[in-house]
């Protein structure tokens, strides 16, 4: 294990798409997305969609407010899995379609 | 030919200048040409000014619209020729002159 | 001092065209204008701009596009009349007609046809209308064709579900609307007999198409009348004339118009074009090396003939006619490059409006046909670009309010014809509402 | 075209939809005492009719100010900016435990007491007294002067008339209200009415995990309101929602039926199948069944309990969701998957408001349970923005003037119902001034 890695071990094989995707913050998340061609985020889903069960498994284990940096920035990629969703599976794009310039501004939201 | 090459190989000496200049479409020449020194407009328009005609008659040998793509992108290189000739022989400056915010975007253009 | 205004320098007098002024000497008092000083608080006054959208935007027939935006029964665009409130949807249906409705859902006063932005205007083709929030249809005559879920509502009667309906006329493929109720005039009785005789110039073999669009600083009348005189050319666009070298007394020559004409509300000026003080200009190298220029390509495409229309006064070494009609649309046709170009103006507010630019050629045929008319097209725009820096800075100075009158000469004859007839427009709808007011 | 094919539906529709019993004489609207003509939407864009609305309706109603959990202790705050009224409230917690509102104004000059950097945006925190930044006065937890910076210089300062001006505030399950009008002509629970106030016995104080959604949004307020309040938009503006997996279809055009309407005073409910609605037609995406979440909520509803007596008040079964549309601008929905939204629509102008969505779950218990609520929670907001857009459109069509009268279905009924009670309330206003 480097000794900047940064997520668990046993998810070293995500380790391309942490520092894009283990966001802090669901704005951080939806900015990535839109920022992202297609490309890039179907290349994430692709990645951690089946490995998405046994992070979730690995994170049960842990309690939710005292977990490590790795564990958290594991968990923060989870919630990016979500975020970008629909963009995969729905939308083919990014953006939702004829959204414009519509936006919703989470300014508040749970830690972790 | 290597990869990433633009233009025929008889137009090999104004490779420098294609990578820079042969964009698409009229207003990403524009923009470009904002950014550019004046040095960097002149060398461009003092290399491919004495190669028109040659370039002009390569062009001929195609029927019209159907060009290679080492063809279009000459025809793009041109078209930013026209684009930088008004700052090199007649402004001698990136923007026209006392156009304060002026800009005329180019909404639709003809395809090639 | 009089003397001192009226000097031209050697070289200016040298360079310059001279042209015949109809009696009574000058086209001023020939078109029965008045000479005195001219009020342009018509181009920054609030209020004035607030009767200026009813009295003449909402009474005149207004341009929305071409019909070759329409190629087929189902292809569509929108037109935003922001400044009106007002979203047009332009429509060739299935009996080839071309309509225009009101862009508005009959459920809940959706806006039919957008994409992604809702305030953008979007072009494309359909087989039917679709409402994106609860999927009422409308066929491509505006007529109801499909409510969701019908049987929730309430006596529905499928005659008042039509789209609204707006005035629609074509004219020489030029598409207008008016939002009348009913319209005053129609749109050929609009147009009158000279301007209608333009519908013999090929516009249709003109479709390799340029759009520009761009929000500008200035009353939409201010830019309009840059483009209606000459009389700026040696100042704004001194280069014009002798790009390569130092400035001189050559780059002042004025420019004389050789003809002017109104017609109606409407009115053209006719130039030589490339021809205009021939003698003391000079071209760019790179028009050489395009065979092309701000005049357009110098080997101009065969067309089928210019038609009756162009050219009214018969001016000989004949280069451009500009018609200017009523209220918003330029159609600048050149003589013998075969091009044109169309300029509209929509007000965007008093101080500000939107100006799109349309320019069309013959298809080309071969590569340097398609580089000439390229070369064009970024020689027009360089210079008016220089034109809306300069009407900037103009309507900065004007909304201050500091003078209210200005000074036209003959040269600028167009542009007093046009705040005329606005003014006019104006003050008949303030006359109107007098009048009501008096019987109520 | 004929008017049968108007009143149509295909049959991939038909064999989807499902149906529900409606009330004599045949219709949620009539039942209601509604008319069913068509309607005008003039209030929702004419800024004569927008400056009679503030003053009939928004001064006169309980407007909700926040959650009691915002207030955990004694001094715990929060301001809240209504700039279309231009008022300013602060909302407190006493040393008495009680929640009390005040104008957020200083009694020595006028200057705003509690704000932060910016004095437009709002803020909260806690403190021991309330003090003012620009002379430095104090007041305590209850509104009453506590310090005047060298008073003597001052003359015939009466403490009583120092106190913080008061504004009516009252709590209901955990719901902070107030009142501008200077004696309400009802106290909170006269304006609920009995339903409502039912539905205190729901825990909505177990569920504190939170999220919060802000948003300008270039449409009335009413607007946004009315979207939320019919399914009829679903198969089209979230029909790719509904059938992810297959391009647009018959199937994903099913009509959504509402099981049951009601009508509480000023108030309404709209009652639905949530998770079991059309639930023939629908399919999932791969990763709802992943994270164990999607639109609907989290799959393994946590246990919290008993959800009382308010919820489901028609009783419809399969139950899944209640819209509950509280006069005038708040709306709660309540998920039978135990987690509940907020949505408050407060204008800023005749053709814009500010939209807050609040997501409000059990506290999780393990990383699970956690993705459950992000994913049921993201997949809202991008539903949610479909709508806003559309509204934005709306807004500009309705605007145009190009119509003038609009029909409203018998699944829009809480529509009419809405512009019905702000229409009448403005109608009174208009009247007590002519009289």
């Amino acid at each position: 294990m480097s000794a900047n890695a940064m997520l668990p071990t046993a998810f070293s094989d995500l380790e391309p798409f942490a520092a894009d995707w283990a966001c802090e913050s669901e704005p951080e998340r939806y900015d990535r997305r839109l920022a992202s061609s297609m490309d890039e985020l179907q290349a994430f889903y692709d990645a951690i969609f089946p490995r998405a069960k046994a992070a979730l498994d690995f994170l049960d284990t842990k309690d939710l407010d005292d977990l490590s940096d790795q564990e958290l920035n594991l968990l923060r990629m989870l919630y990016s899995l979500s975020t970008i969703s629909f963009a995969v599976d729905c939308f083919k794009q990014p953006k939702i379609p004829d959204s414009g310039s519509a936006y919703l501004r989470v300014i508040s939201e749970p830690v972790p | 030919m290597g990869a990433g090459t633009l233009l025929p190989e008889r137009f090999s000496d104004l490779e420098p200048f294609a990578q820079i200049w042969a964009l698409p479409t009229a207003n990403e020449r524009c923009d470009r040409r904002l950014e550019a020194t004046m040095e960097e407009m002149s060398s461009f328009y003092d290399a491919v000014l004495p190669r028109g005609d040659e370039i002009f008659d390569y062009l001929d040998t195609f029927d019209y619209p159907d060009l290679p793509d080492s063809a279009i992108h000459l025809v793009w290189l041109l078209c930013a020729l026209s684009v930088v000739s008004f700052s090199v022989d007649v402004f001698k400056q990136p923007r026209v002159p006392d156009a304060g915010e002026g800009t005329l975007p180019i909404t639709v253009e003809p395809a090639l | 001092m009089t003397i001192e205004l009226d000097k031209l320098t050697q070289d200016e007098a040298a360079g310059i065209d001279h042209h015949d002024k109809p009696q009574p000497g000058t086209w001023t008092e020939a078109f029965g204008l008045g000479t005195g000083p001219v009020s342009l608080k018509d181009s920054y006054d609030p209020a004035f701009y607030e009767d200026e959208k009813i009295a003449v935007f909402k009474r005149s027939w207004l341009y929305m596009g071409r019909v070759d935006q329409l190629a087929r029964s189902g292809t569509y665009f929108t037109k935003e009349l922001t400044f009106l409130g007002v979203s047009i949807l332009v429509i060739r249906g299935m009996d080839d007609e071309v309509r225009a409705f009101h862009n508005v859902c009959s459920h809940r006063g959706n806006k039919l046809m957008w994409d992604d932005d809702p305030r953008a205007e979007t072009h494309g083709s359909c087989r039917q209308l679709a409402c994106k929030y609860h999927g009422w249809r409308y066929d491509l005559e505006g007529q109801i064709s499909y409510v969701h879920n019908a049987p929730e509502f309430f006596d529905l009667q499928e005659e008042d579900l039509a789209l609204p309906a707006i005035s629609c006329e074509v004219w020489a493929g030029f598409i207008f609307i008016n939002l009348e109720e009913t319209p005053r005039q129609s749109l050929r009785d609009f147009i009158g007999p000279e301007v209608g005789k333009l519908e013999s110039y090929p516009f249709h073999e003109m479709t390799q198409r340029y759009v520009m669009d761009a929000p500008v600083n200035s009353n939409w009348k201010i830019l309009m009348d840059a483009f209606q005189e000459l009389y700026h050319v040696p100042y704004v666009h001194s280069k014009m004339n002798n790009p390569s070298g130092p400035p001189t007394g050559t780059d002042k020559v004025p420019f004389m118009m050789p003809a002017f004409r109104v017609f109606g509300k409407h009115r053209i000026y006719t130039s030589g074009g490339p021809h205009a003080n021939e003698a003391v200009r000079s071209p760019r190298p790179l028009d050489d090396f395009f065979g092309s220029s701000f005049y357009g390509p110098v080997d101009a495409p065969e067309i089928s003939g210019i038609g009756d229309g162009v050219n009214p006064a018969k001016v000989e070494n004949w280069g451009l006619d500009s018609w200017q009609v009523y209220p918003n649309l330029d159609i600048l046709i050149w003589g013998h490059r075969n091009w044109y170009l169309t300029y509209e103006y929509w007000p965007t507010g008093p101080n500000t409006h939107r100006f799109i630019w349309n320019i069309y050629f013959v298809p080309p045929k071969n590569a340097r046909e398609r580089l000439a008319q390229e070369q064009t097209v970024l020689s027009v725009r360089e210079f008016a670009i220089q034109d809306t820096g300069a009407v900037d800075a103009m309507q900065e100075a004007l909304k201050t309010g500091v003078r209210d009158e200005y000074h036209f000469c003959d040269q600028e004859v167009l542009a007093r014809h046009l705040h005329e007839c606005v003014q006019g427009d104006v003050d008949d709808l303030r006359a109107e509402r007098a009048g009501a007011g008096e019987q109520g | 075209m004929t008017t049968a094919h108007i009143s149509g539906l295909t049959e991939a529709e038909a064999a989807g939809i499902q149906t529900f019993e409606k009330p004599a004489p045949g219709s949620w609207t009539e039942s209601f005492g509604l008319k069913t003509g068509p309607v005008s939407f003039r209030d929702n864009y004419d800024p004569a009719f927008y400056e009679l609305e503030k003053e009939a309706v928004f001064r006169r109603s309980w407007l909700y100010m926040g959650r009691a959990e915002q207030l955990p202790r004694a001094g715990t705050y929060f301001t809240k900016e209504l700039t279309f009224l231009g008022v300013s409230i602060v909302v407190i917690r006493g040393m008495d435990n009680e929640i009390r509102a005040f104008h957020n104004v200083c009694s020595h000059r006028g200057n705003k007491l509690m704000w932060d950097d910016d004095p437009r945006a709002e803020t909260h925190g806690s403190c021991r007294q309330l003090a003012c930044k620009y002379h430095g006065w104090r007041y305590d937890l209850e509104g009453q002067i506590s310090y005047v910076h060298n008073a003597p210089e001052f003359f015939d300062l009466k403490e009583a008339d120092l106190s913080l001006p008061k504004v009516s505030c009252e709590s209901w399950a955990g719901f902070i209200f107030i009142n501008l009008e200077e004696t309400p002509s009802q106290n909170l629970g006269e304006f609920l009415g009995p339903d409502l106030v039912k539905l205190e016995s729901y825990p909505f104080g177990q569920m504190t995990q939170r999220y919060v959604i802000e948003s300008e949004i270039d449409a009335n307020w009413k607007l946004y309101l009315d979207a939320f309040q019919e399914l009829y938009h679903v198969p089209y503006v979230h029909g790719l929602m509904n059938n992810p997996n297959v391009p647009a279809t018959g199937i994903d055009k099913v009509p959504f039926m509402v099981p049951a309407f009601s009508i509480h005073g000023k108030h309404r409910c709209m009652t639905s199948g949530g998770p079991f609605a059309n639930k023939k037609v629908r399919a999932g995406r791969p990763v709802d069944e992943l994270f164990r979440g999607d639109f609907f909520g989290p799959k393994d509803a946590p246990d919290v309990g008993p959800l009382g007596d308010g919820v489901n008040p028609s009783g419809i079964d399969p139950w899944g969701l209640d819209s509950w549309q509280l006069y005038p601008n708040l709306v709660i929905l309540t998920w039978c998957q135990n987690w509940y939204i907020t949505y408050e629509y407060w204008p800023t102008g005749p053709a814009s408001h500010k939209f807050v969505l609040t997501g409000n779950f059990p506290k999780p218990k393990n990383a699970t349970e956690r993705l459950a609520q992000e994913h049921s929670f993201v997949t809202t907001k991008d539903f949610t923005m479909m709508d806003a857009n559309t509204l934005e459109a709306t807004q500009l069509g309705i605007m145009s003037e190009g119509r003038t009268e609009f029909n409203l279905c018998d699944q829009e009924v809480a529509i009419r119902h809405l512009h019905q009670v702000v229409h009448d309330d403005v109608a009174a206003l208009l009247n007590e001034r002519q009289g």
